[in-house]
């Protein structure tokens, strides 16, 4: 049956839509078919599937035929179910008749004999040429069409239409075409019965021998044909898929050798887009269908229609699918096929689909993630065709314009070589190209890359195809069996993993291919198969066997010559990755922007190369994959370097010094190092700034961080890592410190201005820290100067090299590395006396020292003193460490104390020069508590005050009270300043009260002197005399002192003592005036106190030593004596105050009677002796006198007479005062007895809280 | 046949972690404390949701990866499931387990209130002070789970409540 | 039948951790149990001392007119001492489980400090639950 | 023969790869390796392509090349673990076999305690471990 | 009163609760790396292990002699042997083995082939010095001088260190006698 083939496809091709043959009866046919024609192609048809479902068909296309016409006629029977597709599916018969006996007669018995043959599916048109004015004509058509419709409708079927040639009817169209689909429709589902039938029939047989492959395919073909012209794609393609499983089950199987074809000339450029490709009688020989014309055949069929069925995107993945396994059976088959037909075909088979894909494709008419898909589809054939396209180069020589990227070793190195049965050969008349290529070779010196960086050949060198040629050659001369059929052994051997593996070359060998040029030696190259070819014979060859296999010209000239070749080689990579660019798989699109970078490298378009450099390196970077790193980043170094871009080629060199150390060598890394110190010292315009964290790391010193205090300054010491592979000097660096807890504090800058060297590894550098505020502080940011270069490092040592901690530590804190101390006191200064020292007296006064947890070394202390006290610069200064002295301290200086008095037994003592106020502090006392002793003297020159029964003692501490200032500077730096003023208290021995104790009758009155010790010191009294004021006089002869049994009198300290006097008034001289107002009692003492203690012998006897030596001092203090009221005349008495009354601001009246106690004798008395005058004395800060302060009171002269002055006050303070006084200024106080005798206080009681009214109240 | 050891090992060894750190190292820094402990759990459950995600297809929602924490990963550690989780639908759940087996042989002083929660680490007043050493112990399991889930790409944060012991439930906050 | 007056436990340098007593006859207050803590501790040793045989390892029951007391103490220096009714069974039983009671719930509590008194509820709760007569018979067997 | 399997973290950052080839050619089955990882992410990211197997570890085959096949496997803790072969005819059971033993390995090795997550493993015994279940590919289908 | 026959480690281990060793083996190995992180010195590290040990041993001594009701060991010998044979293996679920005594029988190795803690360890380099398990000396030390016998335990081989096997060797320092609560001078 393989003889129809021929036939076959020319009716194929010459029939393309369904036919509809039209038996014209009455000769209208040339009048209506304008009208007919104008319809096709049909709208929209209603067909059936091949699984009987109705299919919406948009423009259905038919052709009307009439059946007289050539075509319809002389068919043999034979040959009709073949080609059934192209019988008419549908009969139209025309008819027209004007009247009845003209249909009866004629019409109706000859249309009976056209539709007797059931063949056919048919139905009527009647054509009414009756024009509607003519009413009559048009009536009578009516009556005829009834007629026909009569004979032949049925009830299951109408068969007629009528069609009014000048007003068709509205819907004679749809009924009309609704005819025709019906017909076709019955007719299109009869034929697929009968095909199916046959096929079955066929399929079940398919097992015996008889059985032929070619009847099989006709039937499926002509059904999948006959489905195409109905537009019922899917189904045709399901044909076709069906055809193919089959094929491939039933040709590939049996075991005789087929031809396979792909032998003819052009066979090389796939055909797998267009069916027309090669006549069916070409690709059919003896009933075998050569497989290599067959298969592209049938996927051609199978894009068509996808592409019909606008699938562009499962025709490249299909496509793709295919083309990978035809390759593999192209493999099969190498060894019959021309040189390097596989890549080839491939290669035109990859393109072919990319062009007729794209060009079928719409953006935008699919979802977007199947978008995505079809660009992914497209990058593998475009790499795919890359890879291809890269071996043929190769094999031709134009390996050196290949770039040696793990990329292209990765592809290239995973196909297999080519295996023709016979290594193409040097043509005889080649020797002189050979010698051209022998130059070429020797011209093209492989790019070294920048910083002389050393890499193993990947193996796509060209020793690899020398190996592989000459290894073939020889073992297809040895006659090796296996390699003969080596090519069954599958692809993957001789594929470039088990390349090295098999033929384990000596290092040698491997080193690169200038080697194995120089150890072959040129000269006599008959194709003498024992002597291995050279590299130039082999390219040589592979380009003339290459060149019969190649007959596509464009493709031959993209590999004529190494520019067209780079030309395509660019195209393709561009396609690929730009496709892939718009896929899922980005990397791949990333890294074939790379192999463009490095063509456009090769083309000095540094700037392009860069940018895509940069992404590719931005890519492995990212993902942290370092050995891919380390290929690319030197190649966009160096385009930086040649772009004069130095920030990014310095960033450059630094990242590849922080690649891990393995990947390149030390000399490579060296060659990094002295870039970036050049680049720095050279001349840049402007400072570069670089980020080295990855480079330069840092951490505090493992241990406790640097403690210091306030206002110290100190010296921090950090662990710098350099990754540097030599040794770096930095010209300057600059830390930051962050305080951790006070984010308001600043970052602090520490910066070391001396030029420092990193060593590899691990360094300690030391920055001197100027003070800080208080608070903890960690690491911040490393920056520093190297040249022009201003480099900054944020990283601590995580990343740091292997002796660096570098353990699973999930959030750890960054570890604080300095803490300065809350300002604390670090010193304490005091007064070492316990009490008051003696007033005008040279007395010791003791300062107590007492450093803190703080060294006080080389402290100095500036002593200043306040008025009325002064130091003796005569003397010297003493000073002891005080061990004692700090039991009663708080616990912390306690124990260091306790471990003070253990370090030193023995005390310190030293004595010290005080110079303008200062005092150097000796070694031995800063760190302990110690007591400077300071001889000072205090001068008052105010007597002290004794009092009498009627004034009280007028208690003021100011007047016994100095102070010295001090102010000590220590630290490190005299930095540390403290300052305190001591108050001292000075006073006098004694303070002395009197009172008159009796008064006998002779006038003699005793006079009690009290004496009341004021210091923590015996005090021991040697004489006492009172010199007395006028008005009295000394009885006796006692010189004004008790009789000296009383002496000595030892006063142990603040206890009292009491002298006795014995005086009497001066009668002689009471009236005249007083120039003596009061006596001054007189005290020779001695002292006996330690100094610690307080008041003391002072200093000068005690110099000379012995305190045996009994020194005196001299007391002097003035007494006031009161004339007693001898003869009172008036009395004064105050009045009691109502007990609760006496509240602060609240007026009070005070009241006092005065009575006259007798008649004043005649003698100095005034005349206006009726009236006193009184005044109220007040202390003014305790009270308010409302009324008059004085005035005058009537009071008779009578003896008894009384009288109440009363005066309003208010009390301004609370708590014990004294209450106003009321005195008499006229009255001569001997005559006024006062009751009560004593000054006497009042309590007074705070104001009523209330928050309108407040009046301060000092306690 | 998996490898077992004694109960008491587990037992003495947390408690004194705990107390190494609590008591030796960060006596007076609780939070301190806390965060280290915290980090051994976060260690100790990153590999062994490694270990028992082995041979399960991947968790889809986090749901499933916190269906897988309450079911098998609680009976590997505790021959027990998580009795009762509840959740908001927006981030958080809460996993209670009914009989914890690391409190069962602790009894505060019955004298001291232990309402309480990991997470306020306020100032030790006396009264919270075992509260507050109980919440130590449950640091370690929190930090379990918060490894578990964030090796399983969920990111989050762990809190225990123990406010009616023997019972413990743990509140799983999905940093979104 | 045998009832249990108290229960004592008493750590190695003899101070009493632990005491509960099981109402009954002869209940005292703390003072006494103290007391007779650190007596029964002194006895004890001193009982080892006097023993005639050697390695003897003090007093394991004391037999007095109106009660036994059964002392168990652990190669830790750990007393755990019942005062019962004359003629208590399975008096050593109890003990050696209030001993194991004391390793789960006082040992294992890590709130607990060694030495110190015993503070455990769970401690109390599962002592009280073995102490129960028929919890004691069932350890017997 | 398996020419490379490798080990990468779920930043997809090499945490492990070893290839098992004479020559010297690491580099090349980096690329690989690394590209492959377009194809994982496609998987998992892209719903459509993963169909039923959803959310399976195993990943099946990544690369349908002409002379070697990639596959993938993803751990729940997205962890993915990429094998290279040349044997064009593999059966699924064998490399899913293979990564189950692959993924226990994996495990012991980053419950070392100093095992630092996200850090290349460079544990020996893990390393051992590889080259011996390497070398069982396809023997064993049991084991 | 009749004393009760001591169990065997194995009798003990079938009953007592226990858990995945997985878990406790990554709990210590988490605990030793965050001391390292925390205290940077090995040796720091080495002595706080082997003091947890020593705070675990001195209570555990009393779990396992209420569950392993063994009676007073006559000598050290008798009581390492209980160590190796019932106390590893009731707790860690592993049999120990004694030898090398030396000659007046106070001084041993406890050898240790399996040992739970070190499953899936690798020390890294820079912890070279560091004694992984010392927390095991440590609680043999306390557990020893619960039961009043002063030791000092050191470890001479261990597998984390290329070693084949583990040893610990236990010196009997003094066996201090029970102190009496009372004076003699009393």
């Amino acid at each position: 049956m393989a003889n129809f083939l021929a036939q076959f496809q020319t009716i194929k091709n010459t029939s393309d839509r369904l036919v509809i043959s039209v038996e014209d009866v009455s000769d209208v046919w040339p009048t209506v078919k304008p009208a007919f024609e104008a319809r096709l192609p049909f709208k929209r048809a209603t067909l059936n599937n091949k699984t009987r479902n109705p299919v919406l068909v948009e423009a259905l296309p038919a052709e009307f035929i009439l059946t007289t016409d050539a075509r319809l006629r002389s068919r043999f029977p034979h040959e009709q179910f073949l080609f059934w597709f192209r019988e008419p599916y549908a009969t139209i018969v025309l008819v027209t008749c004007e009247d009845l006996d003209e249909f009866k007669t004629i019409l109706k018995p000859r249309l009976k004999l056209i539709v007797q043959n059931d063949e056919r599916e048919w139905f009527v048109v009647f054509v009414s040429k009756a024009h509607p004015a003519n009413d009559q004509a048009s009536k009578m058509a009516k009556k005829v069409y009834a007629k026909l419709e009569v004979e032949f409708n049925t009830k299951k079927r109408e068969r007629c239409c009528k069609y009014d040639m000048h007003f068709p009817e509205a819907n004679f169209w749809e009924d009309l075409e609704s005819k025709v689909m019906e017909c076709i429709r019955n007719t299109l589902d009869r034929r697929v019965q009968f095909y199916e039938d046959e096929i079955r029939k066929l399929s079940e047989q398919r097992l015996m021998p008889v059985w032929n492959f070619c009847n099989f395919f006709i039937l499926k073909e002509s059904l999948a044909f006959m489905f195409e012209m109905a537009h019922l794609h899917e189904d045709a393609l399901r044909e076709y898929d069906e055809l193919e499983l089959c094929y491939l089950e039933t040709v590939n199987v049996t075991g005789k050798q087929r031809d396979f074809g792909g032998a003819d000339h052009g066979d090389d450029q796939a055909a797998l887009v267009n069916p027309g490709n090669k006549a069916l009688t070409q690709i059919v020989q003896e009933d075998s269908f050569r497989e290599f014309e067959f298969r592209q055949y049938l996927f051609a069929c199978q894009s068509k229609l996808l592409f019909k069925l606008n699938r562009p995107i499962e025709a490249a993945s299909r496509g793709y699918s295919f083309i990978i396994s035809f390759s593999k059976s192209l493999a099969l088959h190498e060894r019959i096929l021309p040189f390097c037909m596989r890549e080839v075909w491939v290669t035109t088979a990859c393109l072919a689909l990319i062009e007729a894909t794209t060009s079928n494709y719409k953006d935008g008419l699919v979802a977007p993630d199947m978008e995505k898909e079809f660009f992914r589809l497209l990058g593998d054939l475009y790499s795919l065709a890359r890879v291809k396209f890269m071996r043929l180069a190769y094999l031709i020589g134009y390996g050196a314009d290949i770039e040696r990227s793990p990329v292209n070793s990765a592809s290239l190195s995973l196909l297999p070589w080519p295996k023709p049965a016979v290594w193409p050969t040097v043509p005889a008349d080649a020797s002189t190209e050979v010698l051209e290529k022998e130059k070429l070779i020797l011209q093209t010196t492989s790019r070294t890359k920048s910083f002389g960086i050393q890499r193993k050949p990947l193996p796509l060198e060209p020793t690899v195809l020398l190996r592989e040629a000459n290894r073939r050659r020889a073992s297809l001369s040895a006659g090796n069996m296996s390699e003969m059929f080596d090519s069954r052994q599958g692809p993957m051997e001789g594929s470039g993993f088990d390349t090295p593996t098999r033929m384990s070359p000596p290092p040698k060998a491997l080193a690169s291919s200038s080697i194995s040029r120089t150890n072959s030696s040129p000269g006599n190259f008959e194709g003498s198969i024992d002597r291995p070819m050279r590299l130039a014979e082999i390219f040589i060859a592979a380009e003339h066997a290459l060149k019969k296999t190649i007959s596509n010209p464009e493709l031959w000239k993209s590999l004529s010559s190494s520019e067209e070749f780079e030309q395509k080689y660019l195209d393709l990579t561009r396609g690929a990755a730009d496709n892939y660019h718009r896929s899922w798989w980005k990397r791949h699109g990333v890294v074939l922007d790379g192999e463009i970078a490095a063509v456009d490298f090769k083309h000095g378009h540094f700037d392009q190369a860069a940018k895509s450099y940069e992404k590719v390196c931005a890519l492995y970077a990212g993902e942290g994959w370092q050995d891919l790193l380390a290929e690319v980043l030197p190649n966009l170094a160096e385009c930086q370097k040649i772009l004069n871009d130095q920030a990014g080629y310095l960033l450059s060199c630094v990242r590849l010094l922080s690649l891990d150390e393995g990947l390149f060598l030390t000399k490579e890394r060296q060659a990094f190092q002295s870039e970036v110190v050049r680049l720095a010292h050279s001349e840049m315009k402007d400072p570069v700034p670089l980020d080295v964290s990855s480079l330069i790391t840092f951490s505090g010193n493992p241990g406790p961080p640097l403690a210091l205090c306030d206002k110290d300054p100190g010296i921090l010491s950090v662990t710098v890592w350099s990754g540097f592979p030599d040794d770096i000097t930095l010209d300057s660096i600059s830390l930051t410190l962050n305080a951790t807890y006070n984010t308001d504090e600043g970052v602090k800058a520490l910066k070391s201005s001396t030029a420092i060297v990193l060593h590899p590894g691990r360094n300690t550098i030391t920055l001197d820290l100027p003070p800080q505020k208080p608070g903890s502080y960690v690491l911040g940011v490393l920056t520093g100067q190297i040249g022009q270069l201003r480099f900054r490092s944020h990283s601590f040592s995580k990343v740091g090299p292997a002796d660096s901690d570098d353990f699973m530590s999930y959030e750890k804190p960054a570890k604080p590395i300095l803490k300065v101390f809350k300002p604390r006191a670090l010193v304490d200064l005091d007064a070492a006396v316990s009490s008051a020292l003696l007033i005008n007296e040279d007395q010791w006064v003791g300062i107590l020292v007492r450093p803190v947890n703080y060294s006080l070394k080389a402290a100095v202390l500036h002593i200043d003193t306040g008025p009325g006290l002064e130091i003796k610069e005569s003397h010297v200064i003493e000073m002891e460490s005080s061990a004692g002295v700090s039991e009663n301290d708080g616990d912390q200086v306690q124990n260091d104390g306790a471990e003070i008095r253990t370090l030193n037994s023995d005390k310190n003592f030293e004595r010290l020069i005080l110079r303008d106020g200062k005092i150097e502090f000796p070694n031995w006392a800063s760190d302990i508590p110690s007591i400077l002793w300071v001889l000072v003297h205090a001068i008052s020159d105010t007597l002290s005050r004794g009092s009498s029964s009627a004034t009280t003692r007028r208690e003021s501490i100011v007047d016994g009270m100095r102070t010295i200032a001090l102010k000590l500077e220590f630290g490190a730096f005299h930095n540390q300043i403290f300052e305190r003023t001591l108050a001292v208290h000075f006073t006098y021995p004694f303070y002395v009260r009197t009172r008159v104790t009796d008064k006998c009758n002779d006038g003699t009155l005793l006079l009690q002197v009290i004496l009341h010790s004021e210091v923590k010191a015996t005090l021991t009294i040697y004489d006492a005399w009172l010199d007395l004021q006028d008005g009295f006089v000394h009885t006796g002869q006692t010189e004004g002192r008790p009789n000296s049994s009383f002496f000595p009198l030892i006063i142990s300290p603040s206890s009292k003592a009491g002298i006795l006097f014995s005086i009497c008034l001066d009668k002689a001289n009471v009236e005249e005036t007083r120039e003596k107002p009061e006596s001054i009692l007189n005290i020779k003492y001695g002292i006996s106190g330690e100094r610690t203690i307080g008041a003391h012998p002072p200093v000068m006897n005690r110099s000379t030593g012995v305190d045996g030596a009994r020194q005196e001092l001299i007391f002097r203090s003035a007494i006031t004596l009161q004339r007693p009221v001898l003869d009172p005349c008036l009395a004064v008495g105050f009045l009691p105050l109502p007990s609760d009354c006496l509240r602060v601001g609240q007026l009070i009246k005070m009241q006092w009677r005065v009575e006259r106690l007798k008649d004043l004798d005649e003698a100095g008395v005034s005349k206006q002796n009726d009236e006193v005058l009184y005044e109220v004395k007040a202390n003014s800060g305790n009270w308010m006198i409302a009324g008059r302060k004085r005035g005058y009171a009537s009071l008779s002269p009578q003896q008894g007479a009384r009288i109440i002055i009363s005066v309003l006050c208010m009390p301004l303070v609370a708590g014990y005062v004294r209450p106003p006084l009321l005195g008499l200024p006229d009255v001569d106080e001997a005559n006024i007895s006062c009751k009560p005798a004593g000054p006497h206080l009042v309590c007074v009681l705070p104001p009523p809280l209330s928050s309108s009214f407040c009046i301060p109240v000092n306690p | 046949m998996v490898r077992e050891v004694s109960e008491s090992c587990v037992d003495s060894l947390l408690t004194e972690m705990v107390a190494c750190y609590c008591n030796r190292f960060y006596a007076n820094k609780p939070e301190l404390a806390a965060r280290r402990i915290e980090a051994i759990g976060y260690q100790v459950g990153h590999q062994l949701s490694e270990r028992y995600t082995m041979e399960r297809p991947r968790f889809t929602d986090h749901l499933e990866a916190i269906k897988f924490i309450c079911k098998d990963f609680w009976s590997e550690l505790f021959k027990k499931q998580i009795d009762n989780l509840k959740t908001n639908h927006r981030g958080t759940f809460v996993l209670q387990d009914n009989k914890f087996r690391w409190l069962a042989r602790m009894s505060v002083d019955p004298s001291i209130d232990n309402a309480s929660s990991v997470e306020d680490n306020s100032a030790p007043t006396p009264e919270n002070k075992a509260a507050q050493a109980m919440s130590m112990h449950l640091y370690f399991p929190c930090g379990i789970i918060r490894g578990a889930l964030s090796n399983l790409g969920i990111p989050c944060a762990v809190s225990a409540d123990i406010s009616n012991l023997p019972a413990c439930s743990f509140v799983v906050r999905i940093k979104a | 039948m045998a009832a249990i007056y108290s229960l004592y436990i008493i750590n190695k340098s003899g101070g009493l951790i632990y005491y509960k007593d099981y109402g009954s006859a002869g209940r005292m207050d703390t003072n006494d149990s103290l007391r007779v803590a650190s007596l029964w501790h002194s006895m004890h040793a001193i009982s080892q001392q006097l023993s005639p045989v050697s390695g003897c390892l003090g007093i394991e029951l004391l037999q007095a007119d109106t009660f036994d007391l059964h002392c168990f103490q652990s190669l830790t220096g750990t007393k755990f001492f019942v005062v019962c009714e004359p003629g208590a069974q399975h008096m050593e039983n109890l003990l050696k489980f209030v001993y194991e009671l004391y390793t789960d719930y006082v040992l294992k509590n890590p709130f607990y400090e060694m030495e110190m008194p015993i503070r455990c509820e769970l401690f109390d709760i599962n002592l009280t639950q073995a102490v129960q007569k028929d919890r004691v018979a069932f350890l017997g067997r | 023969m398996i020419v490379c399997v490798a080990v990468v973290g779920h930043q997809n950052n090499p945490l492990y790869i070893q290839s098992f080839t004479e020559a010297d050619d690491a580099l090349k089955l980096h690329h690989i390796v690394h590209c492959s990882l377009d194809v994982v992410d496609e998987r998992v990211n892209n719903p459509k392509k993963s169909g039923p197997m959803l959310n399976e570890t195993f990943l099946g085959l990544l690369y349908p090349i002409e002379n070697y096949k990639v596959y993938g496997y993803l751990t729940n803790t997205k962890v993915k673990f990429i094998l290279v072969t040349t044997d064009l005819d593999v059966k699924d059971a064998d490399v899913r076999n293979f990564f189950r033993r692959f993924h226990a390995a994996y495990v012991d090795a980053v419950s070392n305690p100093f095992h630092v997550p996200g850090k290349k493993i460079t544990s020996r015994t893990f390393a051992e471990r590889v080259s011996t279940i390497v070398k069982s590919f396809g023997f064993s289908s049991a084991g | 009163m009749a004393r009760v026959a001591p169990r065997t480690g194995d009798a003990i281990f079938a009953n007592v609760e226990r858990v995945n060793a997985e878990l406790f083996t990554l709990t210590y190995g988490a605990v030793v790396r965050q001391l390292l992180t925390d205290l940077e010195e090995v040796e720091e590290v080495n002595k706080q292990l082997d003091q947890m040990g020593y705070n675990i041993g001195i209570r555990l001594i009393d779990e396992f002699l209420a569950k392993s009701n063994v009676s007073r060991c006559n000598d050290f010998r008798e009581t390492t042997d209980v160590i190796a044979k019932v106390g590893f293996k009731m707790f860690l679920g592993v049999t120990a083995s004694v030898t090398n005594w030396d000659a007046d029988g106070t001084c041993c190795s406890i050898v240790l082939e399996d040992n739970p803690l070190v499953d899936f360890v690798e020390l890294p380099d820079n912890c070279q010095g560091l004694y992984y398990c010392n927390i095991l000396s440590g609680v043999i030390r306390g557990a020893l001088d619960m039961v009043s016998m002063k030791t000092e335990v050191t470890w001479l081989r261990d597998v984390l260190r290329g070693d084949d096997v583990f040893e610990l060797q236990v010196k009997l320092l003094k066996h201090v006698p029970e102190e009496y609560p009372y004076k003699d001078d009393e």
